[in-house]
This record gives C-alpha cells, structure tokens and sequence, in this order.
C-alpha cells in the first residue's frame, strides 16, 4: 500500500542535474591557477583556513558529543571552500552573514577559535558573550553579522546593510549565505526582487549541500537549478562548483566587484555537499541518503584536493602541511582549554542586552 | 500653543528629525508619490528626496527586514506600515531580528528603529483590517511599545522613539488622524516609559490608551453630571509600562477599570489588571473591571462592530460597577 | 534638491513593455470568433455579465458616496473581462477565490446583486450575512471561496482547495485571482513553487492593472514580465490581453483543462486596467498616474469592444443591448432596494460563528 | 493501562484518526521520509503512504495556507510545526485565514484543523528557538490552544483536536516528548476546555500547563514534606479556558500561583490571575503570585538559561510568599 519513501528515479535524474552544471562550471580544470590574482601567501592562507575549520568541526563534534556544547550543533564539514573561497574575494569591512552552519564562517570572518569554541560551551568570552551559541555567532567589529537561525530570515537583514551601506555612500560589499532549502521561503523571493530592484551591494550565496535536513532538494524543488531562480528578479547569477575553493573565489570576486562598483547584487548558487549529519544530533547517513552518495562526495573533499594542487604547483609541501596540521590542531586544542577555564556569564547578565538604556 | 492634528503632529514630528539627523529615513507603502496612504507623509517626498523617502514593493516581510539590517549598521529608519494589520506578515522580523537582535549578540548590536503605523479597527474593515496589535507587540521584550492619546503626546513620543537606540512599536489610528489637539510651538521630546495623569478625579481610576482614551473622556464628562469624578491615567507607553502613577491614584480612588480597544484574553489588560492587583492588593475596594473589544472576530456590519467595541456607554456602566451602582 | 516624484522614463519604458505583450498574445485580430467553442447565447451571457458588473459597480459608488457602503470599497471597472472571460472557461464546481476587489468576480461566480449589494450594505441578506463587506465576499455553494483582503494571504489558500481536489479525486479546478502586486509577496513564490512540485490543479490568475495603490508595476519590479516570473517554478506561463474578454477564456480555458486533466498548474498575467482610483477614497487620477493614460485605456472598454464584436457578428443587436442594458439597471436598482429594505444582523450574530460548537 | 511515552502517546492518538478517517493527514517538515524531527510521526509514512503523510519544503506559510484550505472543502489536515517557533511565518494564514474564515464568511466555512509541535524551550537552543506561543494564539478568538501535561491528556486532547471542527493549536514540547505515563490501553477521547485537578491539596492553589506541570509536581512534592499541602489545576486547553475549578479551588484554599513557561507581559498567566482576581475577588487571602520565564529573549549558556526558566526553587518560593511563609 505505502509507497517507498526515497524516490530513486528522480534522485539520480537530481543527481545528474547537480553535477552536470558543476562540471560546466570548472573552467580552468588543466591550470587551475592560472590568470588568478592570488598570491602564494594567500593560497597558502585559503588552504589554512579551511583546514582550521575542518579541525576546529572535529573538535566541536567532540566536545558535543562530551555535553560540553549544548542545543543544536551544525558543523560545516565538506562545505569549508564555500566560505574560504568567498571571503578571499571579500575585503575585510565587508558584511558577511550566514544562516545556522556559521562555526566556519565565523572562523574565516577573523573570529578566532577561542571566541568561537567559547561561546559554543556558553561562556562570557564567547563572541556572543554566551548569549548566542552555536546558531548566533556575531562579531559586529569584524563585521561577522551572524548567524542566523530562522530559516531565511537573515536574508531581508543582508539587504539592509548593503541598503545602509549605499546610503552611507561607502564601499563595502555584504556577502550573504544561506542553505538551499531558505530559497524556498517567501522573503528569499521579496528581497532578491527589493535588492535588484533598488541596485543594492548585496551578493547572495547559496549554500547547496543537497539536503535541507533530510529533504533531498529535488523533493522541494520544482526546478533543480536554483540559480536560475534569480532570473525572475533580473538579477546576475551563476552556479559555482562548491567543492573548489578557486571556483568560489573566482565567481564571488567577479560578484562582488560588481556590487562594489556598480550596485548590482548577484546570486550565486555553490554546489557542495556537508559530510555530516545536518546537526549534531542527525546520523550521518539517515533514511534520506546513502552510504555511497556520502563517500562518493568524500573523494571531492576541498581541502584534500587543494592540498594536491598546493603540493602539484609546488606552493606548499607535504611536510609544510603535516607543520600547519600541527599547529591548527595546536590551536583548536587551546581554544578547549580557553573555553574550559573561561566563566558563565554573570548571573546578572540575564538581564543586560534586552534594551539599550 | 498651535492646534493642530495628529496627522500634522506626527509629519512634524518626522520632519524635524529627518532634518536633524540625515541618517532618518521613512520607508513604507505608498509614503512617498502617493504621500502616504493616510497622508501622513505628505510632503516629505518633496522635501526629502527619493533617498530619505522610499516606496516599497508590498513585501511587510523583506522591507521590515532591510530596515532592521540598516538600523544595525547605524541608519534610523522609520518603517511605516500602512496598517499594523500588515505587520502580522513581518513579525518574524519584528521578534527574532529586532527585539532579540541585540540580546543574542551579547550586546553588540543596537536596532535604532521605528516601525510606525495605524493600529485597531477604522471603519467597516471587518475582520482582516481591524485587529489591535499592543497585546503582541508588548509580550515581548526587547521591544519599546508606544501608543499615545493626544497629538501633543504623539510628536513629542514619536520624535524620542527616533532618538531612542530601540526598536520602537508606535501605534496610531486611522480615526484619530484627524483628530486635533494643542501642540507647542517649541521643540519638545516626551519621555518614552512615563504614563501621564489625563484627569484628575477622586472616585475612580480608568486605565486606557490610544483613541480609547475620547471615549473615556466621553464617559468621565457625562459622568461628571452624575457627581461621579474619574481620574484618567494614560500609560502612553505600553512597554515598557510605568505603573506607578496607576498604582497611586488606585491607591487613592480604590477602584479601577481598564479600556482597551483590543481583545480581552492574554492582552495589555490583563497585565494591567494583574500588576494592579498585586501591588495595590489592600486598596481595592472593588474587582477591577475592564471594557475590551467583544472577544470575537471583527465584524463588518455597521451595528455589530459598534456593539463590538468598548463605547461610551460600556465604559459608563464598568465604571458604575466597581463603584457598585445599580441603575 | 528633491528629485522629481514620477520617474517619467522608467514608466513610458514600462509602458511599451506592457503594451508589446498584449498586441503580442491578441491572436485571432481579424476572425476572433474562429475556433471558439462559444455558442451566441454564451458569448452574449459573458457581455451580460461584464455588464451587469460595470452597472453594479457604478452604483455601489454612488452608495459609497451616500455612505450606505462603509469602509473599503475597490471596484472592477475596466478589469471585467479578466473575471467574465475565465469564469466562462471553468465550471460551475470549479472554486474560485480572489482579492479584496471582488464584487465581479462574486457576481460571474454567481451570487446575486441583491445578496451582494446587501453585504456592501452590512445587511444580513448579504452574501457574508453582513460579516464580511465588500472585501470579504463568500458563497461555500457557489464556491466563491472569497473576498480575501491581506495582500497574497489568499494564494495558498488556492492551493489547498487544489490540494484537496486531488487528494479526494475529484476533478474540480482552483482559479486564484490577485493583483500584481501580490506577486511580490512571499507566499506567492512559496505557493508556486509547490503548486508547481506537487502538481496541483490550480490556476493562478494576475490581474496586472499597472498599479498596486498608488505604485506602478515598474516600481514594484525588477522583471517587469510579470508572468516569466513561473518559470522560476517550471510552470507554464502566459500573458493575456486582460481587456479581451476572448483571449481570457482561451488562454484560462487552455491553462483550466491543463488542470482537470493532467494536474499542471498554469500562471497567467492578464494586462488589464482599472478605470478608477485604488479604492472610493482614491481620485482616479492621483499623483501616480496621469489623465491621459486614464483616457487612452478608456478607449480600451473590454465592454464595449466586446459590444462592437458581437454587433458586427450579428450576435447581438444595439437594441438588444439597450434592452439589456435596461434589464441590467433594473436589477441593480432592486438590489439597492433589497439591501434598504434587508435588516441588519441580529445583534446575537456578534457572537455567532466564531466558533463551530 | 499502558506506560508510554508522550511521543508515542501522540503517534497513537494520529495513527488511530488516520484510520478512522482517511481525511485527516499530516503534513510538514520532515514528518515523512525523516520520520519526523522528533520522532513523533514515525512509521506513519511507512503505514499511510505519500499521499496522507506528506514532507513539505520550509515555507511554514505556504504549508499552513494549503493545510486550511484543504480543510475549508473538508479534509482535515494535522500540520506540524517542526517547532512552534517556525510558526511566526505563519501567523498571517493561522490568525485571518484559520481563525477568521468562518465568521468573515458568516459562518458558510469551517476548519477544521490541527497545527502541532513543540513549544517553548528546549536545552541551549537559544533565542529564537526557545518561545512559547500560547499567549499570542489564546489571544485570537476563533482558535483553540490546548496545551496538555500528561501523556494520557496528549492522547485524549489529539485525538478531540483531529476530530473537532475547529483550528486548533496543539502545544507539545521536545523535552516531554520522552517523558512517560500512564495511558489507557482502549480508545478515549478527552473533551477540549475542561480543566483538571491534577492533585488535591487545602493551602495553596497551582494552575499550570505542559512542562511546567512536572517542576510543579516536584516543588508539591517537596513542599509535602514542610507540610504544606498544594492543590495542581491544570487547564489543559488554554483558550478556552475553564476556569471554574481555578475558581472553585481558590475558594477553597484562598492563594493561588500562576507557572507559566513563557514570558509574564500581556499572557495567559495574566488572564488566569484577571479571571480569578474578578471572580474570586472576596476570597484570596494574598496576592497572586506567578512564575514566568524571565522577561528577556532566552539565553544560550547553561547557566543563564536555568536561571531564566521557572524551576523548583522560584516555585516554593511563590508558593510560601502566597502563604506569608517568611524563609
Ligand atoms: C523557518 C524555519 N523553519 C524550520 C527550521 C528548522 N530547520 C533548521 S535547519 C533546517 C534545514 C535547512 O536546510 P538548508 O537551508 O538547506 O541548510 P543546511 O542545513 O543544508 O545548511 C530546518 C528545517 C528553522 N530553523 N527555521
Ligand atoms: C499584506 C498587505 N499589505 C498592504 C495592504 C494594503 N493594500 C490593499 S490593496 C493594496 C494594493 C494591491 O495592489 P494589487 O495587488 O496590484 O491589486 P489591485 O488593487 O491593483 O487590484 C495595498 C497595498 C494589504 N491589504 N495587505
Ligand atoms: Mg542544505
Ligand atoms: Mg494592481
């Protein structure tokens, strides 16, 4: 009588979708550095950063799985070049904002491991103060803007202040994540139409892991190339291979020169894929995907394969990497130690923050 | 002192502020080529530029929303909803983003802002159009909920919730847009949080707020022919909400009603009622009564929704009642 | 120092936008009768009911004014042939529910005026019992699913009438009118998406009149072809001639037996026009819009061109018409008298039907 | 009779209306394929198939809309919140179309509708994720708010819901979902708005609700031991309200205490303590008392959030400040 729950034609069709527009999208497969204005220095930066928070989601799991962080808990594993890639374009006065899955965003904005990891056990030198945990990380000097956890609803703010931005005449760029399933909900439609419309500096980068928790996109979706959504609103968009670091610096700084200097917002869809669970609380399988979806999607890890590149063009060694590993896992090991000794908050600071007297 | 109306009151109020801070902007429905949909914009288009006076596409939501993010990264925007009714489409901005913005951050951020707008029941809206949004908006914290009587209170609250670094509920009401009052000439601020004795009196104390408050100087005027005296406090601001001035002339009359335009259940009366009870427990002398809209939806027939509303005579016979009066 | 208020380019831009649709979807110019499945009695029942519309609405503004209406009141007048030329493509059982400018759409659906103009009047006669007013218009019977005055609230309402259709199997069709402006509202895009994934029997109508209040579309828009905007849902999609009673009822028709048959959705956008302001307490002019434009889509009358067409057939003679016509106002002027005479709702009725006992 | 959890309490209550009656259905976010985001559908897929136990993408407003109006042309959807929180999104569809429709239309339309999920707070989930909704929905004539304490009251309470014609809001909560009771093992229903003493006491009067039941429970408990003797309402369905045993039993013990989950502005605690100040007025002994959630967004760190949230403590406190029991 019941239907089988997982709709196999269609995934695999899904499938196809999803990686036939990645592999349309990497251009410079043979010289993937070529005509790239990155330095050595800073590729060596991206590979770092990503690997600071690959170590840093590790450790998180851990301390998760010891009741030391509390509530939900979603880790950026397999999504780390989404984030790396696009904050190298960015400069550092630029906005960024994303949704739930921000442990790594955070990380990459400037907050460091100890501020993170800190407000993630809920102490008061957390970037939050404590207040916020794992889904509000904000720090408005590096202009980390959050952290978001309803759905979508960090998307209007985003376009708020690329508004104020434009209106202060100044020159900073905000750059706005979010996962797949957001695109669905009814102001991802208002502001894309309000940000194109009013030519807002706003570029919005949509995070397709292919999952919104355990709903597959192509079961929420009646179209499968989501970029292609920003047509109804005339709006510059393009499809970004999320496994590739370069790819997403390259589409995001195109993206965000345009909304520096013309006020034209972008939509980008990155196609990635999260190797854990949706939350600390989801296997990392489920009903709603396979073992071999999960590990075929493991072989594209993006630090593994910017490593190879790394070692291939000669910037960095393999013995240089083992030192960094050392040094992040050093750092994430630290950051525990910091956010261990460090206090609750004041009782009495249940009542500051609600108002600005 | 120049007699003016609300609608004038409230545009001055705006003006004055745009012309004192560049950073206040007005952004909203038809509040700039149409010049507000209640008017109540009229001509600042014109003298404000595109820039400062933004229409929006019909989208409560998104536009509260990058008015939220814009207060954040220090703008001041004044957000006008053509009715309050509207906002129940921007509430998930209203409470996640801009109340708890600041709390969630550890108090990094602030949320400068206005949201602004008719609230309550018109005329023949029904349903849809007429539903009063104080109860909501003060349930939660982080929120600043302002709702004024006269014109005067309205600029001088109205110009302090644009200074003021919170997220700022005010409610006005289409029916009262005309209404006229005395307004200094002089620039003034009103404090946001202090309530305000409207009428002094010594028999009985009415709490209400808003466009309630004509009715109840309606009902105090006619009683004042019965020898009956009422003393009328005006919160002004229903959140924070200054009781004190309640709890004192409770204290004196030992009685009190409360008129709220909107629903009874789980609403500003109920907070009203319970605080007063609680902290003037041995002056009362009666049960508080309260005059509230009929707890059923609005209706649009022009004899149900009179009968639906709190009135001069309801508030009369409430008021007679703790004074425990028969007719 | 200010800028001037009407962006005089944009909009004679928007314009030709507008106007190159429509001459672009009116097909059959020269024989428009050819291939209609409308036999003469039909084709003179929908000039009938365009026109007992346009009388209804001429006195429900008279009423307006002599303060028998209350509160809002948004007339049809110029937009007749949207409503006549789709309700003449479903069936009877079809539901059918649209915004808060509803008084045509209640009459093609079938209420009477008399029950119409007694509900304007707050009579318990009315078709909402006096509850509803003019923008709250109901008929379970009739399904006139409303009279809905939030903008957009109501199009997932549509669906879910759709969505029950199908889940009882029964073949009846959901036809959802809105102004344009609702398409920018998020329930717009998270209602199409779905109509779209799940395969509902639903058409959504949008009647493009230029203006939203006192905004044009082109104000409103960053695609000022509104019906491309379901391409973001893979649902099939026209413009239609809003003011060609004929170019509705083909193209609903078409989008209709999509529906009932094969459960696809259709969008489409009906340029249209009101020839009054907003609502009765809106000039018919304004800031927002000039005299002549009012004037050039005057002569646009679907009204009376439809008239012309069928004179010219030899369908319907002026005298019929004036004969009709006469009949038409008559029917009108009882319905004034039926809601005089009707007696308001019982003051028990405050109290009735808020909840099912 | 059975010991089971709430969860599968409520999977029960479903299953059974399911079969009874092949309108109802379920629909939302993840309660298919995932087998619900708590759990509390699971196997319903399995058993019902795709057409009756459907996943939706995340649009709670979209997803509401369709659930109401498939039930105006007489299906009878349940539609779950994944959490009340996410419910904000849809509060236009619930307050004008859910709670509105029937009397807009004057009666030609019903809805009858259940909306479920978890409410208030769980562990560290913050601001956003941590609110309780019954103030705002009790506010809004048309709807009815149950939010139940026991397992057997869940089931009996779910099942009344699915089968009544009405929109009604049904408040659970993760940290219950595994707590167990008693549940009778043949079919029951339990009538919507009739309250229950949950235990008989003489000094002091409790009216709780949901979670709050079992801090209440425990503070009774220890309070036993100092030989004070509590007597637990707990109203079941919040809007409406049953007040009469509230009533009844302050006229017994003449003190009474209000906990409540969510914040204290303008909330059902305030109009429990309204009605009973009313209705009760010549019989308290004492003030009110009430315990609420502080008045702040909920705090993410363990020790702010305890702190925030009623508990045992602040419950015996009240209780003994009600009975003039110095510490
Ligand atoms: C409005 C709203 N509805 C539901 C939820 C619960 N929820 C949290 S994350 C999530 C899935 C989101 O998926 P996606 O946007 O693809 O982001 P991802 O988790 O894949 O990064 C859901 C349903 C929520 N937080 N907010
Ligand atoms: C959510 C919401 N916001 C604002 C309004 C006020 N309002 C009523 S009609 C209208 C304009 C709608 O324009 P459109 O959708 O194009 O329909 P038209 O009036 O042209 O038929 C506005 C802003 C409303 N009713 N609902
Ligand atoms: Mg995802
Ligand atoms: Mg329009």
């Amino acid at each position: 009588m019941a239907k089988s729950a997982a709709p196999k034609k269609k995934q695999s069709k899904a499938n196809k979708t999803f990686d036939k527009a990645i592999k349309k999208t990497l251009t410079n497969q043979k010289a993937p550095l070529e005509g790239l204005d990155l330095s050595e220095e800073k590729l060596i930066q991206i590979y770092r950063q990503m690997l600071l928070i690959r170590r840093f989601e590790e450790k998180a799991a851990q301390m998760y799985g010891m009741e030391k962080i509390m509530g939900f808990c979603h880790l950026y594993n397999g999504q780390e070049a989404v984030a790396v890639g696009a904050n190298a374009a960015m400069h550092e006065t630029d906005y960024m904002l994303t949704a739930y899955r921000d442990h790594g965003h955070a990380l990459v904005k400037g907050i460091t491991a100890n501020e993170v990891m800190a407000e993630l056990f809920g102490k008061v030198t957390g970037c939050s103060r404590g207040k916020g945990g794992s889904m509000h990380l904000f720090d408005a000097e590096k202009r980390m803007m959050g952290g978001h956890a309803i759905v979508g609803g960090h998307i209007p703010l985003a376009a708020g202040f690329a508004f104020g931005s434009k209106y202060k005449a100044e020159q900073d760029v905000t750059v706005c994540f979010f996962g797949e399933a957001a695109a669905n909900q009814g102001v991802f439609h208002e502001t894309l139409n309000m940000a194109a419309l009013w030519k807002l500096p706003v570029v919005y980068i949509c995070e397709n892991n292919r999952y919104g928790m355990g709903t597959a996109f192509e079961r929420a979706f009646a179209v499968w190339d989501i970029y292609e959504r920003a047509s109804a609103y005339n709006m510059p968009r393009d499809v970004v291979d999320g496994m590739d670091v370069l790819d997403m610096y390259r589409k995001t700084k195109e993206a965000v020169d345009r909304a520096r200097y013309e006020h034209i917002p972008t939509f980008l869809e990155a196609r990635t894929y999260r190797f854990r669970g949706h939350s600390m609380s989801d296997p990392i399988h489920g009903h709603y995907r396979t073992k071999e979806e999960v590990e075929e999607m493991k072989a594209k890890d993006p630090i593994i394969n910017f490593g190879e590149l790394l070692k291939k063009e000669n910037i960095f060694s393999e013995e240089q990497m083992k030192e960094m590993d050392d040094e992040i896992k050093k750092i994430v090991n630290e950051s525990i130690e910091f956010a261990e000794k460090s206090e609750e908050p004041p009782l009495e600071d249940l009542y500051t923050d609600v108002i600005v007297e | 002192m120049a007699i003016i109306t609300w609608r004038e009151a409230l545009n001055q109020a705006m003006a004055e502020e745009m012309e004192r801070d560049e950073n206040v902007f007005i952004m909203g429905e038809e509040v700039g080529v149409y010049q507000g949909a209640y008017k109540v914009t009229a001509g600042l288009l014109q003298r404000f530029g595109e820039k400062r006076v933004i229409d929006t596409p019909i989208v409560e939501a998104s536009f509260t929303g990058i008015g939220i993010g814009a207060a954040m990264v220090g703008l001041r925007p004044i957000v006008e909803m053509m009715t309050f009714n509207f906002s129940i489409l921007a509430m998930d901005q209203i409470f996640n983003n801009a109340a708890k913005m600041r709390y969630m951050s550890g108090g990094q951020f602030k949320v400068p802002m206005v949201i602004r707008g008719p609230n309550g029941a018109a005329h023949g809206l029904a349903a849809t159009h007429s539903q009063s949004f104080e109860s909501f908006y003060s349930h939660v914290p982080g929120l600043y909920v302002i709702a004024p009587s006269t014109p005067a209170d309205a600029k001088g609250l109205l110009k302090s919730a644009i200074r003021d670094d919170n997220p700022v509920i005010f409610l006005e009401s289409e029916v009262m847009y005309g209404q006229k009052g005395e307004v200094p000439e002089e620039e003034y601020t009103i404090p946001i949080g202090v309530s305000d004795v409207k009428r002094e009196g010594k028999d009985v104390t009415v709490v209400t707020w808003s466009k309630m408050y004509y009715i109840v100087q309606k009902a105090a005027d006619e009683l004042k022919e019965e020898d009956i005296d009422v003393e009328i406090i005006d919160p002004r601001t229903i959140r924070p909400l200054d009781d004190s001035k309640i709890i004192e002339s409770v204290k004196k009359t030992n009685r009190l009603v409360v008129v709220e335009e909107g629903w009874p259940f789980a609403s500003v009366s109920s907070e009203i009622i319970t605080r007063v009870h609680q902290k003037a427990f041995d002056y009362l002398d009666a049960p508080i009564e309260r005059v509230n809209q009929a707890d059923v939806p609005m209706p649009y027939a022009a004899n149900l929704e009179k009968a639906s509303l709190p009135n001069v005579e309801r508030v009369k016979k409430a008021i007679k009642k703790v004074l425990y009066i028969e007719e």
